[in-house]
């Protein structure tokens, strides 16, 4: 099942490439599509009372100790079927247009879904490494052969390279840092990458310090986070805009994922240690990336300053370190996913009716285009987060969350929500709204572009109306993630911390009956 | 006589060679010092192999001047193919390759 | 059925009514559309009445109802459910909000007719009802937040509904982001909530809250210090009011019901909804009071300078709600909502008239260029009247028994509340005389152009199509603003609205006459019980003691504005002379909008200007293009060394090997 | 006088001397002018026979001619390698210039002879062996190097290889008679053991020995700073022979330097480790900074190879099984991620007039998918990206520093991966991300212009069977062993077991 | 005597070392490297390594030393230029021999091996003469010796590839 699902767009890929290039689009969105449907099936057979589950569990290079397992939980099923959701209409979208050398295109943009996907789902921490590094591989070639250079700016190839080597330095470091911890935890004994045995015992804290920063490293840039975003402006320039809509729907998402799946399971030591750091940052990126966004004139960069904000947001969430800002940080990366990507799909439109993608020479095109202007309206209210949308109840929650730990902090973020609304009507006023500058053609969404932004966006509306959908499935594996670490807070309260595991899991079960009031009954199975 | 005084000797005459292709540029003198450096070996080969009384260096130091005789063929051969190149006999011109 | 039923049913009707009309915009036909709109407002009036007559049904004590549909969002300790909470007050404010908007629905069924947006606006307008009601059904304080930011986003979309209109835009902007610094406020107070409580439930929260807060505890105050900066800013008091006036750009009905009506006391709302924990905040009530009073004094005078028509009601709408908050805060429940309930008859109608005039003017709304409007439109003048008196608070009127009752109360509290009292009844001479300025200026005296071409020839005057706040010419190729609007001596549908609201402003006040009858209060009070200060009553000789001064300030108000406006038109001129300082302060607003500019909005532009020009290139680029220099420099270095001598590699690896045996011999023992 | 010939196990010694006798045959068809045409066949045929027996050998380990050589697996799977690239590079030597020029006869007997002194060299365990292996490796590539005579290129890079490696192998000699010195002996074993006795553990004499003898193999791996020769003689080099020396070359030396340091040295461990561990990191420096913004591909590649053998020594430094088993794979690894890139490196030097430079693959990716994949999947794979062997390859060598606490060096390795990139993607963006250049004759190329040097052009080598075949099969097999590594690390495994 | 034959060949053989560097002029360089070659077959005697001594003397004064006298007069022995076109070379070479033969004399003189102070011990007539180096060569450097001689062979292939004459040119 989940084999299947994380293959089959490599394979639809593959048999895509004999095709002649009319077809080759839309196998690929078939491609999609199928996988979707995988996704949405794995959704359905979800136990949101169990743990990791339909795990896949085979010896890949047993000779490294590496395995090839994978497994669904509440962090990743939601992604997964982001991921599978966003790149259907991110394919489709692209299907539609005429793309030149379609078989390489599209052949990438499967190969990226397999990828990323498999960044997802991977349980093993080496897997997971490898998937990480992979991603990149197709959007370097993706955002360099298909995007635009910039007159005046680099080349499109220049931005991309510089995106690269930016996202892997941490990539690499990641990989030392994972190969370490195993080592270390196995000390002598068989090595093993499985990120559950490794949680089980987790490394010393000396140890644990630097290996954090290691992973720390590869997830900020990814996100990318306030003085770590130089790659991002660039690169979104160049990159042609179906798959930017993927790329800043999905990939962000990995790193912030990566904080809950790897970083506090297997590091709790250093990350109570050094939660402030990650916090300063965070909070940097929300006011920086909320700031930035309300100055630019370019909708890319728009789009991409209010990510940096948004994944400010969702990392507070999850150094929150409770449960309830972790829910908000996994409930909020599907919600940015989903308004990320039609809100590129959005651009690319306007871009095609006005021929710039500079505020200062659009405007009034709501005039002839109802439809547009409406489903535009949408996603700029989810956008800012609007009360009602699912995107308020995950703010709700993070800064809940931020707010019972780090109630400054939650103080200095909440100013971020107010300019995400300055912002993001800002954007929709400006090509929407006002008079219809000269040479600008106002027209109305063509249905065939209607069906790849219309079901994301009634995505949104669903989840506004049911964000309970997502939460009640997360919760458990989220309380999992954080417990970990709240148990290494409380031991931390009573003694000098560095006790072995046992004393981990009493100072735990302390823990969970000491933090009020998000009590939960979960949290005994985090043991 | 003791082994001490072969072996330093011959420390000075391996320095020695490996002076002169530091400071020769004509291919020919160059061989010559990479011949000085190989006989400085030999010497130190053949001390040692009085000094421990097994006659393994000296077998060493045979095989040694064949292997030098084998690099002074190539090598002068080099230099006829270079001479017939119309090229100069002077290793600081031939720098083409660099950087 | 339960009151529960028919308060889910009321919230349905609009939701359904907006998402029809949506969905059918290129099926349906405009007046249908219309249609729609208006009878789903009538049925959500229905079902409040329905509501509000299962509510009767049981004894006073037992008239609140939780009801909840499925879990909104609830993990980790958090419960939020998709609920609703009826008691007498939601239920009051339900009947209030339909039945006003079931009369603007049918007012802008005829006054937008010639306008394209028109099926855009009914649509707007329903949602505007469902987001109003949602708010005041709430059963919880995330559900509350929901509904406050809707009624925002409704306000924002029909402020900027002719979005051609850069000051549109630019007002309906202003708009959004302020509420969203009040939803702020709100989102706040909920987690210091739900921090001390665990909960965000309405029965739970009020429950608790008397047992874990301490009267005057600085957590509570905080609490509502928070609960205010929403509730101020919705109901645009000081320093949260400047979105307000610039909300006229808005069509005339929206001003009419959203910031006049209805959305604008959401403040008021609020405040009485939360007063068990301001009955534990007294400080937190006194600033709310005192805010209450400024505004009300501030925009008094502010309206008293204003030449445009709508905004100089604006800013009277400002003062009025400034007297229902000062009213909630000190605790004069009841008293507070009944003037809310009468403001939104007569203030609904002062508007209608307005528009109606506006309409005549094709769309001027400076007072300087009207006049003689008696003679041109006899029944709009007669509501403009009637309204006015109303608001001037002339006896007998609902609104001179609804003021009164509040300073009644104030007064009877005793201490700095007297004060407060007096400052009320100042309040109260200044909105007779800016209601009654208005009065004088736009009806007697000749018809000018538009009311004298009116006259002769029985239809609209045709100007150019201007826009009124900036003077410049609207592209009309839209049709929106449309052509012309409609003025209720030609449209049915606007004169009923009209009539209907007329009789309320009248009589609405006879519903709680003191010591004749007490409908209102003893309906409402039971909601109130739990809060000492709802024990307070002033006694039946000090309420018409306070009638009896009300009365006379407000004739006094409307003769000093015969005297001035109407009698000798000359002396405001001589005025404005005299207090050129005051008038100056006045007629610039106070100079609220430069202040909060100077403040807020330059530093935020310029750090944003220093990030993107200065920040980004040099700190950001600088650590990218930074690593990559180095890496050049080092390539630049290794190639240079490799010169392409032999002999220079020759020294290198001679001078490795020496270094290498350098190592190794101060390594060896 | 009596003597006893030594007891030859001629089984175990069979790869030895079917190389050699396939030499001399190879040679004879020089002489014979009908015959010319079959060098090439001949010597695929020989390199096979060989990796033929030595698989017949594979999993024994016996001494053989009086100790002089072991035929273990490490010595196998490092002369397969060998082998290997020289197939390859014997299939890229059809129509080579180079090869016509020193006449094909003679121009496989050297290669061949090369080989042997790699395969005797991957099994050597005597000083003495040692040293005549190295030599017969050197010499050999000293002349092919020059092969290509109208060049003045090729010739350069002859002389300066000559000249460089000869100091180098001199230097290595006078260590190897310190150690005979200090040890008496120069059997590999006797050496360790003889230190031992001596007491001469840390002694200045050994060790100034064991650093001169670094120097000698150093200098052979391109290890920093003894690297300096690397890019020019294999920009010099015909490209036939730069493959063959930057993979070849490269496994036999790290193959004696691992045997001699563990097997020789293994007591000096302490002292030795560290000192290595610095000239890794430099190498993968220098190297890596080198290669940023050369044009010409074979030059880059040399960088490359620089830094890639700073990453491969990171496996003898920590001086564990885990280590070379990660040396042996890497090395491995590397034979098919260079050979793809070269392969296609020869083809567009022979039909475009670029020569080796950078502008010659642009476009490459429209004109020549066939071409375009390969070299792309070489360059991501010595990038380390995932899914090839290279990534596998990093992986194991960082698993083994971490273990043996060389956890700074894996850092290095990291950093280096990603200076590394800014080079190996530029190729990959000249061949995807620009328009192709126009590859009209008469173009003026940017290197080796229309001067008489300039090689006869092949307008349509880029379809050669002979070269192309090469480039898929071995960019099959990079990706293949990127995805299915298991194989190739039992493999490695199997070398490095035979050594602990 | 064994001393002062020492120092007479030493003097030889570093005489003839220097010689080589410091000549200008190619052809004299050799005749001083064959100087050096005989004052080391000299040395070699004194260690009591005859064959070595012989082969010293045959191999290389005869055959090799001919062989470079051939080539230089052949390609002509012009002398360099003074001028050095490195900066800094002339400067830095003697430093580093210098520098090299210290840290060897070191290694020497410091090394804790007791044997290099002696003599070495007391040997038989047979040693170093050809009998034993050639019964060591049959036995146990069989393998290095054939392969030297493949490696004659080699060399002698790669002489004649790039020196002999071509078809071509």
């Amino acid at each position: 099942m989940i084999n299947s699902l994380l293959w089959t767009p490599l394979i639809f890929a593959l048999s895509g490439l004999v095709l002649p290039k009319r077809a080759v689009g839309w196998w690929a969105a078939a491609g999609a599509a199928v996988t979707l449907g995988l996704a949405i099936a794995l959704l359905a057979g979800f136990d949101s009372s169990a743990g990791l589950q339909n795990t896949v569990d085979v010896e890949w290079i047993p000779g490294l100790g590496v395995d090839y397992s994978l497994g669904i939980d509440g962090l990743n099923v939601f992604l997964v079927l982001l991921t599978a959701l966003v790149w259907l209409g991110g394919t489709a979208f692209a299907a539609l247009r005429e793309q030149e050398r379609p078989h390489l295109f599209f052949l990438m943009m499967l190969l990226g879904e397999t990828a990323t996907l498999g960044a997802f789902v991977a349980q093993d921490l080496l897997l997971f490494v490898l998937f990480f590094d992979l991603m990149l591989v197709p959007f370097y070639f993706l955002f360099g052969a298909w995007g635009t250079d910039r007159e005046g700016g680099p080349t499109a190839s220049a931005a991309t390279l510089k995106m690269i080597v930016y996202t892997l330095i941490g990539s690499l470091l990641m990989l030392v840092g994972a190969i370490a911890t195993a080592i270390i935890a196995a000390d002598g004994g068989q090595i093993s990458f499985s990120i559950a045995d490794l949680a089980r015992h987790p490394v010393g804290e000396g140890s644990q310090q630097w290996i954090f920063w290691f992973f720390a490293a590869a997830f900020l840039v990814k996100m990318p986070a306030f003085l770590l975003h130089g790659w991002m402006p660039d690169a979104y320039r160049a990159a042609p805009l179906p798959v930017l809509a993927v790329f800043s729907g999905v990939l962000a998402k990995v790193g912030a994922y990566g904080f809950l799946r790897v970083v506090l399971p297997l590091f709790p030591d250093a990350t109570v240690q050094f939660q402030e750091v990650v916090l300063v940052i965070a909070l940097a990126s929300i006011l920086y990336g909320s700031v930035m966004a309300f100055t630019q004139t370019n909708v890319r960069l728009i789009g991409g300053y209010s990510s940096v904000a948004q994944l400010g947001f969702i990392t507070a969430g999850i150094f929150a370190l409770r449960a309830d800002g972790a829910d908000g940080a996994v409930l909020q990366m599907v919600n940015h996913g989903l308004v990320v990507a039609p809100l590129f799909i959005i651009v690319a439109l306007l871009a095609e009716r006005s021929g710039s993608e500079d505020l200062r020479e659009m405007g009034g095109m709501a005039m002839r285009a109802p439809v547009l202007a409406a489903l535009f309206l949408i996603v700029t209210l989810a956008t800012l987060a609007m009360p009602g949308s699912a995107n308020f109840v995950g703010e709700f929650y993070i800064l809940n969350g931020l707010f019972q730990a780090k109630i400054v902090f939650a103080f200095v973020a909440i100013s971020g929500v107010a300019m995400s609304a300055y912002y993001a009507l800002r954007l929709y006023q400006r090509t929407m709204h006002n008079r219809l500058p000269e040479g600008i053609a106002s027209r109305e969404i063509g249905w065939r572009d209607g069906i790849v932004l219309v079901p994301l966006v009634i995505c949104i509306l669903g989840l506004a109306l049911y964000p309970q959908l997502i939460l009640k499935r997360t919760n458990v594996s989220v309380q999992r993630s954080v417990a970990s670490v709240t148990a290494t807070r409380a031991q931390a309260a009573e003694r000098p911390p560095g006790g072995s595991a046992k004393t981990l899991q009493r100072g735990s079960r302390r823990a969970f009956w000491q933090t009020p009031p998000a009590a939960h009954p979960h949290q005994e199975s985090a043991q | 006589m003791s082994i001490e005084w072969y072996v330093v000797l011959s420390s000075l005459l391996f320095a020695v060679g490996a002076m002169g292709i530091l400071l020769r540029r004509s291919p020919v003198v160059i061989l010559l010092c990479l011949e000085l450096m190989l006989n400085a070996s030999n010497l130190a080969l053949v001390a040692f192999s009085r000094m421990v009384g097994n006659q393994q260096g000296q077998v060493f130091a045979v095989v040694v001047m064949v292997v030098a005789a084998c690099e002074v063929v190539v090598g002068l051969g080099l230099i006829v193919a270079i001479f017939r190149r119309k090229l100069p006999l002077d290793v600081d011109e031939l720098r083409e390759l660099r950087g | 059925m339960s009151a529960t039923a028919w308060a889910w049913l009321a919230l349905l009707m609009p939701l359904l009514g907006s998402l029809v009309i949506a969905l059918g915009f290129r099926v349906l036909p405009a007046r249908v559309a219309g249609a729609i709109g208006t009878a789903a407002i009538g049925l959500a009036f229905v079902c409040a009445i329905g509501a509000l007559l299962n509510l009767l049904g049981e004894d006073a004590e037992a008239r609140h109802h939780a009801s909840s549909l499925w879990d909104y969002a609830s993990a980790a300790g958090l419960d939020i459910k998709l609920g609703i909470y009826v008691d007498q007050l939601s239920v009051f404010m339900l009947l209030v909000v339909t039945g006003i908007s079931t009369l603007i629905h049918l007012y802008s069924f005829g006054y937008m007719q010639s306008d394209e947006g028109y099926r855009r606006f009914f649509s707007y307008l329903n949602f505007f009802v469902f987001s109003m009601l949602l708010l005041v059904l709430a059963g919880n304080f995330v559900l509350l937040i929901v509904g406050w930011a809707f009624v925002g986003f409704a306000s924002y979309a029909l402020i900027s509904f002719w979005y051609r209109r850069t000051t549109a835009t630019r007002a309906g902007m202003k708009a959004f982001v302020i509420n969203v610094v009040g939803d702020i406020g709100l989102v706040l107070a909920a987690f210091l909530i739900f921090r001390e409580l665990g909960t965000f439930e309405f029965g739970a929260v009020f429950a608790k809250a008397p047992e874990v807060f301490t009267q005057g505890g600085w957590t509570v105050t905080a609490i509502c210090l928070l609960l205010l900066v929403g509730a101020f800013a919705k109901s645009a008091q000081i320093p949260f009011h400047t979105w307000l006036p610039d909300a006229m750009e808005g069509p005339t009905p929206v001003s009419s019901l959203i910031h006049a009506a209805t959305m604008v006391t959401a403040g008021v709302y609020l405040i009485a909804r939360t007063h068990v924990l301001f009955y534990l905040a007294p400080t937190a009530a006194d600033i709310a009071a005192f805010t209450g009073l400024a505004t009300l004094l501030i925009a008094g005078t502010i309206a008293l300078t204003m030449t445009d028509l709508k905004r100089a009601i604006a800013y009277s709408t400002m003062s009025q709600i400034g007297y229902m908050i000062m009213g909630v805060s000190i605790g004069a429940y009841a008293q507070g909502l009944f003037h809310l309930m009468t403001h939104a008859f007569f203030k609904a109608l002062l508007f209608m008239a307005a528009g109606s005039i506006i309409s005549a003017m094709a769309n001027r709304q400076d007072i300087d260029r009207m006049s003689g409007f008696w003679r041109a439109m006899r029944f709009t003048s007669l509501m403009l009247l009637v309204g006015g008196l109303a608001l001037a608070a002339f006896p007998l009127t609902s609104g001179f028994f609804s003021k009164d009752s509040i300073l009644a109360y104030a007064e009877a509290r005793g201490g700095m509340y007297t004060w407060m009292a007096i400052g009320g009844y100042v309040g109260a001479l200044l909105t007779a005389l800016y209601t009654f300025r208005l009065i004088f200026r736009v009806l007697p005296g000749r018809p000018c152009e538009e009311a004298q071409h009116l006259i002769e020839t029985g239809e609209l005057y045709h100007g150019p199509a201007i826009n009124p706040a900036t003077e410049e010419l609207e592209d009309a190729e839209v049709g929106f603003p449309g052509a012309h609007h409609h003025i209720a001596e030609q449209s049915r549908p606007m004169a009923v609205a009209m009539a209907l609201l007329g009789f309320g402003a009248l009589f609405a006040g006879l519903i709680q006459v003191p010591g004749v009858d007490n409908v209102l209060f003893g309906f409402l009070d039971p909601a109130f019980a739990d809060s000492p200060l709802s024990e307070i009553h002033p006694s039946v000789g000090a309420e018409w003691r306070g009638l009896a001064i009300g009365a006379a300030i407000s004739l006094l108000g409307i003769a000093t504005a015969w005297l001035l406006w109407a009698r000798r038109p000359e002396l405001p001129g001589l005025f404005r002379a005299r207090l050129r300082p005051l008038y100056e302060l006045a007629v610039n607003k106070w100079y609220f909008d430069e202040a909060i500019d100077l403040v807020i909005v330059r530093p935020a532009l310029a750090i944003g200007r220093f990030a993107s020009s200065t920040f980004e290139r040099f700190v950001v680029d600088g650590l990218v293009n930074g690593t990559k220099e180095t890496g050049a420099g080092a390539g630049g270095i290794v190639r240079v060394v490799q010169s392409g001598f032999v002999r220079s590699y020759a020294l290198l690896l001679i001078a490795g090997f020496a270094g290498l045996a350098l190592y190794f011999l101060l390594s060896s023992s | 006088m009596t003597f006893n010939a030594p007891d030859i196990d001629y089984a175990a010694l069979s790869p030895v001397l079917a190389l050699t006798v396939g030499l001399c045959v190879v040679l004879l068809t020089a002489v014979f002018k009908p015959l010319r045409r079959t060098a090439p066949g001949l010597t695929l045929f020989v390199l096979a026979t060989t990796a033929g027996l030595l698989i017949w050998n594979w999993n024994d380990s016996t001494d053989l001619v009086a100790g002089a050589l072991r035929l273990d697996d490490l010595a196998i799977s490092i002369s397969l390698i060998a082998i290997a690239a020289a197939g390859f590079c014997v299939l890229l030597s059809i129509r080579e210039p180079a090869a016509e020029q020193a006449g094909s006869g003679e121009y496989h007997a050297l290669l061949l002879g090369s080989v042997l002194g790699m395969v005797l060299l991957a099994q050597a365990q005597n000083l003495v062996s040692f040293f005549v292996a190295i030599e017969t490796l050197s010499i050999p590539l000293y002349i092919l190097c020059a092969t290509n005579m109208v060049r003045e290129r090729s010739l350069e890079s002859g002389l300066k290889y000559l000249i460089v490696g000869s100091l180098g192998s001199a230097t290595l000699l006078y260590g190897m008679a310190f150690l005979y010195g200090g040890s008496g002996s120069t059997d590999f074993a006797a050496i360790s053991t003889g230190i031992g006795h001596a007491g001469l553990l840390g002694d200045p004499l050994v060790l100034v020995g064991i650093g001169m003898v670094a120097v000698g193999l150093a200098f052979k791996t391109s290890i920093a700073p003894f690297h300096q020769w690397t890019p020019d003689v294999y920009e010099g080099a015909p490209t036939p022979i730069t493959s063959f020396m930057a993979v070849a070359t490269k496994a036999a030396a790290f193959a004696v330097f691992v045997r001699f340091f563990l097997v020789a040295l293994g007591g000096e461990a302490a002292d030795w480790q560290p000192a290595l561990a610095v000239l890794a990191a430099t190498t993968i420096v220098i190297g890596n900074v080198g290669a940023l913004g050369q044009d010409s591909l074979k030059r880059l590649l040399g960088w490359s190879g620089v830094a890639q053998a700073g990453y491969v020594l990171g496996g003898l430094v920590v001086a564990s099984e885990a280590g070379v088993d990660a040396l042996v794979f890497y090395l491995a690894g590397y034979l098919l991620m260079n050979m793809a890139a070269f392969s296609v490196v020869v083809a567009r030097e022979r039909e475009t007039p670029y020569g080796d430079d950078i502008e010659a693959v642009r476009g490459l990716g429209r004109e020549r998918p066939l071409l375009a994949w390969p070299l792309t999947i070489s360059m991501l794979a010595l990038a380390g990206l995932p899914a090839t062997v290279g990534f596998i390859g990093k992986l194991y060598l960082i698993e083994a520093l971490v273990e043996g606490d060389y956890t700074w060096l894996a850092v290095f390795i990291a950093v280096g991966t990603m200076i590394s990139l800014a080079y190996y993607l530029r190729v990959v963006a000249a061949m995807w991300m620009r328009p192709g250049g126009e590859t009209a004759p008469g173009a003026t190329p940017a290197i080796a212009g229309a001067s008489p040097e300039a090689d006869p052009i092949d307008p349509d080598a880029g379809r050669r069977p002979y070269l192309v075949g090469p480039a898929l099969l071995a960019a099959a097999g990079a990706m293949f062993f990127g995805i299915v590594p298991q194989p190739l690390v039992e493999f490695a495994q199997h070398a490095g077991a035979s050594l602990f | 005597m064994e001393e002062a034959l020492f120092f007479v060949a030493a003097i030889g053989a570093l005489g003839g070392a220097i010689g080589v560097v410091a000549m200008r002029n190619p052809f004299y360089s050799v005749l001083a490297l064959i100087v050096h070659l005989f004052s080391l077959a000299v040395l070699f005697l004194l260690l009591s390594a005859a064959f070595v001594a012989a082969a010293q003397v045959v191999v290389y004064a005869g055959a090799v030393m001919v062989l470079y006298v051939f080539v230089v007069a052949y390609v002509g022995g012009g002398e360099e230029s003074a001028w050095d076109s490195i900066p800094g070379q002339r400067f830095l070479a003697p430093l580093l021999g210098l520098a090299v033969f210290i840290e060897l004399a070191i290694a020497v003189l410091s090394s804790s091996l007791i044997a290099l102070g002696t003599d070495g011990p007391e040997v038989g007539a047979g040693f170093g003469d050809p009998a034993a180096i050639g019964k060591l060569l049959l036995e146990k450097f069989l393998l290095p010796f054939e392969a030297s001689s493949i490696l004659l062979l080699l060399a002698a292939v790669g002489a004649i590839v790039l020196a002999g004459r071509r078809e071509s040119a």
